[in-house]
């Protein structure tokens, strides 16, 4: 497999910058090694696509919206009404995999891998950052552990998925990934950052 | 056409008032020396006729625009503008006030040219200084397509006979030092459009003018009389039923802009409007700092200073159909976001007040003046964001179209049916927006 | 004397410990930590604060807080100059440097004064009854004066070198205002658990608690307050912090200020934090301002409101002078009475009311403060400050001097009915308390306090407990019984008669909105001529226009045009409140979206390769993309003609990623692409690529691309850059809410794959080179065709089309190897001379072949106008049918698609140009206009396409192309759009 | 701040939504040639001043096309649905 360079490769580079108070309190970075998924249903076939599939990960059941599901190393996100993002180790044919379940007339099986661009930020501030980019409640009652989010960020779509307690997983549209990450560092700019990761 | 707007006596001194109450700076002399003599009203505020010749239903710019003209240019005097509120309470007293006449499409090059026209002899015809000033607009472009965009519009400026400049960057950087010209700006500017007899007038004067004027004539102008229906027979409309009961005339107008829909409905049409809500915003008052009107090129803004001293600044509409006069805080943002980026000087200024107003917006950005469906029911509306500066024009035609009941050539292209006909007038190439919200 | 003469040795809120000083005018002044400029002007003895708008009257401060009219100075130079900023509400901090406005050469010496000797012809609106004449355009001879002499302070040119933030914030209740109520009302809604934000525009909590000594029960009960705030992990408080405006769906934005902590924008630090708050509920605990009174030279220095001076008293420990005079309509203003004889400062207290409550009355003999009951203001003396009062009866009786240095005055109380007014809730009159209060609410906003008309202390505390209660519950918590210690006031008192205007019988002009100059004269004008409501008045005078917005002068206005028109305050009304509550910086709204930052940038893949390579970007939308290349050329004029011969002679590689891209899947697939495009899809084979064009349902062209049939039910779409955010909400609107039984399903795929376009007669070798093991001949990969092929474990697909008209190939790998798959193909085909071909050589070979593009797709033409009219099928249904044939879409003379070449040698065609059949008179709209123009290196000369009346029908005559923004003509010859190659046998090579 | 509810992600700020105008236009059907039927639903507006239905599409979300109840004359929004469900109605 050729190796991947980042759509943040230029910047990752950096080492990250220090805050007002000359701490770094939150760390930046991306996540790599990793494939997307997407699986959608038709409106009519939509119950069928949900047994096949949850049979094929070997879940009980789909989420329902903005809560995660696990399966193994894979991690699925209801990204539609019928529409699914199942994410999975770069190792895991999942694409293959689903493709063989999911006839053309039950659904559609899309790779997204290359599609998006997973920044994390990490850290006591993240929440502030967020809040100066993000029109969402992410107080941890409102915005649990393992619930994600589709919205916007400085005028790109991403979905965020709050992975620990004070960890987000950002995903953005690759040819976007770099402004957001640029929108992200520079609210980040006063709490300090360390960039960690370099591709 | 221009040959025509010279032959039309456009700024005849028509409805000036009697001496004693002409305005100059002798009557203010008058005044000052006896404090105790008295004003007289600018306007009369008379008790509603039982019936008059023609009613105009809107007592904004376009109403009020279009009853002098009747009375002044076609002799028609037994008028009444009919407002719910009080005169101005809409958009023409509501807007950023620019004027200008850089259009490119056939229907519209003359038609707001007359109005530029008329404009500059306005303060005169009405002997009420409605500060009309030609301080210039500079329209920029961030990219060479931009600029050929620029060009066709400013070549067939000229073509018409009507001012029109291309700037180059070096240009515009001397004409517009403020700008930001550094690496960092988003989008960068390659040059503009300028016209330097564009510029702004004092909103609300043009309201009070124009009523003082017709008033002076003969028309009446009556306030807090909202019109609630239309005395229809047999596809004939013969007058109205206001709050303040039934007036009836033999010529009915409407020109209520963003209530366009909800009036003509009373009458039974439908017709391609959709209000929406547009914003505008005032600084506070600094000494004279923008000498111009500017357009930025990347997104929909526009800025001017006003006399008294505020920057008034517009942007594009909040998005989606409304009657509120209030617009939402994110279009304030990215009003603002438009301003500090393209001017970084005004970062420090205070935003002092925002408002908004219904806009009548039409699928192709273009308006109405005309007939309708309906006999001696004619239609002024779907003005969207350029009204204003046709308000003299539009009065104009308007006032034609009701008295010789037939479009005169300027207005010829406004139809209602055009979308029938497949006769869309886009003249921003912006598309059918009611896809592209 | 010492550097604060007007300093009380003891008491009021500042730190004697902490000196701090300013800069005024270029004069060092020095105050307490805890001062306002304003205060610690005031306690130095300047009294002169400004000069006004349009007399240049000499003015003083007027109040303590926001509302203040005349204390507006410009603070800091260069970038961080600021003009118009109140000093009432500018928290002191070493090195402030202010200058007063509105006066020169200086506001003690004010030649502008003069003004004032002519005021009488400067009575409202003034402007518009002259500079008419002599000649049409008059106005732009007298404008600049005119501007020069309006606007208030002087703003700079340089760049704000500070920095501001936005965010958003979600909570349960907002507290608006810290006063009693306030206080009350978080720390009820606090005890229930809810998540609180107290807002308070102040430094310190506590509102008119703060004017309180701070030796009294009140500030016991403050602190006692506060420590309990402070207990609670739920509430969370800001200082220094406005609430500027109520929007729809309960929306309050906030604005911070923290220029006390010198933010550095070098380390990140916001000067001004800008917040959207979304609060489930809402307590409105926004108190009141106190209204001036209306009489001859009430806008004297020394002329103060009578909360003010008890402010400045007990706060700030400023002693306004040695004898006071207070004027009044209600009992309120007595306090300030006491507190200043409690100073031992002779008080006379002038009761425009014919009798006045006892109690007071004893208490007053008590303090041994004089008492003159119907008295008004007949005549202020003193022009710098007030040096004595004329107090006259109102009714029969002498008149009376009194010498004194301080004038306080009250003409009662306006709650601040702002934040409730502001989405279109108009405030209702109470004649009771001569007053505006909340005309209702939204579900789960309340009001407590001075905003309801509740004017006691302990009313207030009543007040917010009961609405933060009630706010808690709204917001689905529920708050404790417990109680909150009342506090009673002594001498607390609010009873009113209103006296609207206090002048019948003083001498100089009364102003009623002192920042604007508006007299009652001016109101007087505007009535006679017929500007009677008050939106009339407003703007005829400008009355309220101002930075305060008319705080202090909005009620005694409409109160006295009511007067005027004979009809009840009511009926007068109000003007409408609009947001902000007080002005706000344009930075701190814009936040951090300015400058690189204003809009998102869209990269390729192969960005940085681009930049690394001489590659030189230009913007294109969202994206940057790479223009052209520095080894064709220094410049874009050179390099593109470079590219072109690179690509129609040998072979180049062009990034075009930024085409739009969508997967569209599902059994129904063909029938949907069927229904979308003009042009037939059922039929496309597996392994073909087809031209499509869409239109909207207007008829009109929506967007063109190529679509690849990938298999039975799998296609891959592609379409205009500037189109892609469209169509695909298009698809997406169609599939869900017109057919939604149709099994098709469509996803975004642009930020999947890379694309590059490798063109020119070399290109297929050139790809045999980088793919040896791949059969591409032309039998294999015939035009229309596609391929799909793994390299070294990367997927890669070929699809045979071209946009330059030279045999060409599309080549798209998944997005991250595309830098891989870019100079791969560039290492491998090294040999064949392959180089990177840009944007603007790009559209110059389409050009020359004839193909439409975003000037052309424009929204404004049809297919026939494209020239693409044949395309469309005659049996089946398509999106845009019926109305693409309207009359005058079918007319024959429509402008339509045409070829030009330019016939006179060493002059060049431009975009933008008007066109003219050559017999043509050259003016008004011409017959069509230029839309692309390049040089072609095939034909050695400049060629466009355009929009010609009629098109292709007047083949091979000749027309002019003016471009009168330069003076030019050029003669030209309509020709086929397809200039090179029109057979296309270069394609199918 | 207009507040939407989508059917699929919850309430969101307008923002993240793109207006689609009047939804309560019948449609023709796609073979119909009828070009006064195409002409008043690409063209005509009710445009009331008061209850309307219009469509939004969550652009910076699920994508979802939705059908939205909100009155014109207060900006107060009420219930949502896919549009889907009144597809063709
Ligand atoms: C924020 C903003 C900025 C703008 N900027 C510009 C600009 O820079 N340049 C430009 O050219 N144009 C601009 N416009 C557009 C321009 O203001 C309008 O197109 C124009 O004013 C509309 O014509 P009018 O003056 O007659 O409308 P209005 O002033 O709105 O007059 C319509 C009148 O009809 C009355 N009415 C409504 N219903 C009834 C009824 N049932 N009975 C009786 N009376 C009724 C209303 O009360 C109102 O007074 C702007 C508009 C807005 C909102
Ligand atoms: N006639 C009278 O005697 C009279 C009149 C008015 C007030 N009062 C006194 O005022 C008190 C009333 O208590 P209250 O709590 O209702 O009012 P208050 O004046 O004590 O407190 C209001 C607080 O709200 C703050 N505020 C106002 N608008 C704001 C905004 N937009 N953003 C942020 N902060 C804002 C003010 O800075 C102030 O601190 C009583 O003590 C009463 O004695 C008396
Ligand atoms: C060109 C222009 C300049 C304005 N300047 C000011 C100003 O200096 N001060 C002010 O308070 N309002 C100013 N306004 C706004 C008006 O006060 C008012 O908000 C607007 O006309 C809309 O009316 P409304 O707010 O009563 O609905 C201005 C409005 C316009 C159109
Ligand atoms: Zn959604």
């Amino acid at each position: 497999m050729l190796e991947r360079p980042s759509a943040l490769a230029a910047v990752l580079r950096q080492a990250g910058r220090s805050g007002s108070d000359g701490s770094r309190a939150l760390r930046l970075g991306e996540v790599r090694g990793w494939n997307l998924v997407q699986v959608a249903a038709f409106t009519s076939t939509a119950a069928e696509l949900e047994r096949v599939v949850s049979a094929a990960l070997g879940v009980a059941s789909l989420p329902t919206i903005g809560k995660t599901g696990e399966a193994g190393a894979r991690r699925i996100f209801r990204t539609g009404p019928e529409q699914f993002w199942v994410t999975a180790p770069s190792a895991d044919n999942l694409a293959t995999r689903l493709q063989e379940v999911v006839p053309a007339t039950m659904g559609a099986v899309t790779s997204l891998s290359h599609s998006r661009t997973r920044i994390f930020i990490e850290g006591e501030p993240a929440r502030e950052v967020l809040a100066r980019s993000i029109p969402l409640d992410f107080h941890p009652a409102a915005f649990a552990i393992g619930q994600f989010a589709l919205t916007g960020i400085h005028h790109t779509p991403v979905l965020i998925h709050r992975a620990a307690e004070q960890r987000y997983e950002i995903y953005a549209m690759r040819t976007f990934a770099l402004s957001v990450w640029e929108w992200l560092t520079d609210a980040a700019l006063p709490f300090g950052y360390q960039i960690e990761g370099s591709a | 056409m221009l040959r025509l707007v010279m032959l039309r006596p456009a700024h005849r001194p028509a409805g000036l008032p009697r001496l004693s109450n002409r305005y100059s700076v002798f009557s203010l002399a008058r005044h000052a020396l006896s404090p105790d003599k008295p004003w007289p009203r600018a306007w009369r505020s008379p008790e509603p006729k039982s019936s008059y010749d023609v009613i105009i239903v809107g007592g904004g710019g376009h109403g009020l625009a279009t009853a002098y003209y009747l009375a002044a240019n076609h002799g028609i005097t037994n008028v009444a503008v009919i407002e719910r509120s009080y005169i101005g309470s809409g958009n023409v007293g509501r807007n950023t006030t620019i004027i200008r006449s850089n259009y490119m499409l056939g229907g519209n090059t003359a038609f707001f040219e007359h109005s530029l026209k008329l404009w500059e002899g306005l303060s005169h015809t009405l002997n009420f200084n409605a500060m009309v000033s030609h301080r210039g607009q500079v329209v920029l472009a961030h990219s060479p397509s931009q600029l050929d965009v620029q060009s066709r519009r400013g070549n067939i400026m000229r073509l018409n006979g009507i001012d029109a400049e291309l700037l180059d960057r070096g240009e515009v950087m001397k004409t517009l030092p403020y700008l930001d010209y550094s690496p960092e700006a988003r989008f960068p500017i390659w040059g503009a459009l300028l016209q330097r007899r564009a510029g702004t007038v004092r909103h609300d004067a043009v309201a009070w003018g124009y009523a003082r004027a017709a008033s002076n004539l003969g028309v009446d102008i009556i306030e807090n009389c909202e019109v609630t229906g239309f005395v229809v027979q047999d596809g004939r409309v013969s007058g109205v039923e206001t709050s303040r009961g039934r007036i009836l005339a033999e010529k009915t107008g409407i020109a209520v802009a963003g209530h366009s829909s909800h009036v003509a409905a009373m009458a039974g049409l439908r017709i391609p409007i959709e209000s929406h809500v547009l914003q505008a915003f005032v600084s506070e008052p600094i000494k004279p700092l923008v000498h111009h009107v500017v357009s930025f090129g990347a997104e929909l803004f526009y800025l001017s200073q006003s006399d008294k001293g505020g920057l008034v600044f517009g942007g594009h509409i909040d998005g989606f159909n409304t009657y509120t006069q209030r617009g939402q805080f994110p279009k304030v943002q990215s009003v603002a976001e438009c301003a500090v980026s393209l001017i970084p000087c005004v970062s420090r200024l205070r935003l002092l007040r925002h408002w908004g107003g219904i806009m009548d917006m039409t699928p192709d950005g273009s308006p109405f003046i005309g007939r309708t469906p309906l006999r001696n029911f004619y239609f002024n509306g779907g003005w969207c964001y350029q009204g204003f500066k046709a308000t003299p024009a539009s009065g104009w035609c308007f006032a034609h179209t009701i008295a010789h009941d037939e479009e005169h050539e300027f207005n010829r292209d406004f139809r209602l049916d055009r979308f029938e006909a497949g006769r869309e007038m886009d003249e921003h190439g912006s598309g059918n927006w009611t896809y592209k919200q | 004397m010492s550097a604060a003469p007007y300093r009380l040795d003891q008491g009021g809120r500042i730190d004697r410990g902490t000196t701090l000083s300013f800069q005024l005018d270029g004069k060092t002044i020095s105050g307490l930590k805890g001062d306002t400029l304003a205060s610690a002007m005031f306690a130095s003895g300047l009294t002169l604060v400004g000069r006004s708008f349009k007399y240049h009257r000499p003015r003083g401060l007027l109040s303590a807080g926001v509302e203040e009219p005349n204390a507006l100075l410009t603070l800091g130079d260069g970038g961080r100059r600021e003009p118009n900023i109140p000093a009432t509400t500018t928290e002191l901090v070493d090195g402030i440097v202010a200058h007063r406005q509105n006066g020169w050469p200086s506001v003690e010496f004010d030649v502008m004064a003069v003004n004032s000797l002519a005021a009488p012809l400067f009575s409202a609106g003034f402007y518009y009854k002259t500079f008419m004449g002599p000649a049409r355009k008059s106005w732009m001879f007298y404008e600049p004066f005119i501007r020069r002499a309006a606007g208030l302070g002087q703003a700079g040119y340089e760049r704000d070198p500070d920095r501001y933030d936005t965010r958003h914030e979600f909570c349960d209740v907002l507290v608006v205002g810290s006063g009693p109520a306030g206080l009350a009302a978080a720390i009820t809604a606090g005890r229930s658990g809810a998540r609180v934000v107290l807002v308070e525009q102040d430094i310190e909590l506590g509102g008119s608690l703060l004017s309180e000594a701070v030796d009294s029960d009140a500030e016991a009960w403050r602190k006692a307050r506060l420590s309990e705030l402070e207990g609670l992990a739920n509430i969370k408080i800001y200082r220094r912090t406005t609430a500027q405006g109520l929007y729809d769906g309960s929306t309050v934005t906030l604005i911070e200020r923290r220029d006390h902590h010198r933010p550095d924008p070098a380390k990140g630090e916001a000067r001004q934090i800008v917040t959207t708050l979304r609060p489930k509920a809402i307590v409105f605990a926004t108190g009141g301002t106190e209204r001036p009174l209306v009489f001859g030279n009430n806008d004297r220095p020394g002329v103060m409101l009578a909360s003010a001076v008890r402010t400045y008293l007990n706060r700030y420990a400023i002693a306004p002078g040695k004898r006071a005079v207070v004027v009044t309509d209600n009992d309120s203003a007595y306090r300030t009475g006491f507190d200043l004889a409690g100073k031992g400062i002779a008080v006379t207290i002038a009761d425009l009311r014919g009798e006045t409550n006892e109690a007071i009355g004893t208490a007053c003999s008590q303090a041994g403060i004089e008492i003159l009951r119907g008295m008004a203001v007949a005549e202020v003396v003193g022009n710098r400050g007030v040096n004595e009062v004329e107090l006259a009866p109102l009714s029969t009786g002498s008149s009376q001097r009194r010498p004194c240095d301080v004038l306080c005055i009250s003409g009662g109380w306006s709650p601040a009915v702002h934040l409730t007014s502001h989405t279109g809730i108009k405030p209702v009159y109470r004649a009771d308390i001569a007053a505006f209060v909340p005309g209702g609410f939204a579900p789960s906003h309340f009001a407590a306090g001075a905003i309801t008309g509740e004017f006691s202390t302990n009313g207030a505390i009543r007040d917010g407990l009961a609405a933060g209660r009630k706010a808690a519950s709204a917001s689905g918590h529920e708050a404790p019984g417990d109680d909150i210690p009342s506090l009673a006031i002594a001498g607390e008192s609010s009873a009113i008669e209103p006296v609207w205007q206090a002048a019948q019988k003083s001498k100089g002009k009364a102003f009623v909105d002192f920042q604007n100059d508006v007299s009652l004269h001016d109101l007087a004008v505007a009535h006679q001529e017929g500007y009677q409501s008050v939106e009339h008045l407003k703007r005829y005078t400008t009355l309220g226009m101002g930075t305060d917005q008319g705080k202090t002068s909005n009620i005694n206005a409409l109160a006295i045009m009511a007067g005027l028109r004979e009809v009840d305050i009511p009926s007068a009304g109000t003007t409408t409140f609009r947001p902000p509550y007080s002005p706000m910086a344009m930075g701190a709204i814009a936040g951090r979206s300015i400058g690189h930052h204003f809009r998102p940038v869209r990269r390729s893949p192969m960005h940085d390769w681009h930049i690394a390579h001489g590659g030189v970007l230009t913007e294109a939308g969202p994206w940057m993309r790479a223009w052209w290349y520095r080894w064709a050329g220094d410049s874009v004029a050179k390099a593109y003609i470079e590219e072109m011969r690179l690509v129609r002679q040998g072979v180049g590689i062009a990034d075009v990623s930024s085409l739009g891209k969508i997967d569209v899947q599902g059994p129904d697939a063909a029938e949907f692409l069927n229904r979308i495009y003009v042009n037939g899809f059922a039929k496309l084979p597996v392994g073909k690529a087809r031209y499509g064009v869409m239109l909207n349902d207007d008829g009109l062209v929506l967007d063109d691309g190529t679509t690849t049939r990938l298999s039975e039910t799998r296609y891959f779409m592609t379409t205009t850059t500037a189109q892609s955010g469209e169509v695909m909400s298009w698809l997406e609107f169609l599939l869900q809410s017109v057919w939604p039984d149709l099994k098709v399903h469509v996803s975004s795929l642009t930020d999947e794959w890379a694309a590059m376009a490798v063109s020119g007669p070399k290109a297929r070798e050139a790809l045999q080179l980088a793919f040896p093991g791949t059969d591409l001949s032309d039998a294999k990969l015939p035009y229309m065709g596609v391929l799909e092929i793994e390299a070294g474990g990367v997927p890669v697909r070929f699809i045979r089309l071209s946009f330059s008209g030279e045999l060409a190939y599309e080549v798209y790998t998944p997005a991250d190897h595309g830098v891989a798959l870019w100079e791969k193909i560039l290492a491998d085909a090294a040999p064949l001379g392959i180089k990177p071909y840009g944007l603007e050589s790009l559209a110059a070979l389409r050009i020359e072949k004839g193909h439409v593009a975003g000037l052309e797709l424009d929204h404004r033409n049809s297919l026939d106008d494209l020239g693409l009219g044949k395309m469309a099928a005659k049996e089946k249904p398509y999106i845009g049918r019926a109305l693409r044939q309207r009359p005058a879409m079918q007319a024959p003379d429509r402008w339509s698609l045409i070829g030009i070449e330019c016939l006179e040698l060493g002059k060049k065609l431009r975009g933008g140009s008007i066109l003219f059949a050559a017999a043509d008179k050259i003016e008004g709209h011409g017959r069509g206009y230029i839309t692309s123009v390049t040089w072609s290196i095939e034909l050695d000369k400049y060629i466009a396409l355009g929009l010609f009346q009629g098109g292709l029908k007047h083949v091979g005559e000749e027309i002019i192309c003016a471009f009168p923004l330069k003076d030019e003509q050029v003669r030209a010859r309509i020709v086929s759009p397809h200039f090179v190659d029109p057979k296309g046998e270069r394609l199918h090579a | 701040m207009l507040k939407i509810t989508c059917p699929c992600c919850g309430e969101r700020d307008y923002t993240e939504f793109r207006y689609g105008s009047d939804a309560s236009k019948p449609r023709p059907p796609l073979a119909s040639d009828d070009r006064k039927a195409w002409h008043d639903y690409v063209f005509l507006f009710d445009n009331p001043k008061g209850p309307h239905r219009e469509f939004w599409q969550h652009v910076l979300g699920c994508r979802q096309w939705l059908v939205l109840e909100r009155n014109t004359a207060t900006n107060i929004v009420g219930a949502s649905r896919p549009a889907r469900e009144i597809a063709g109605k």
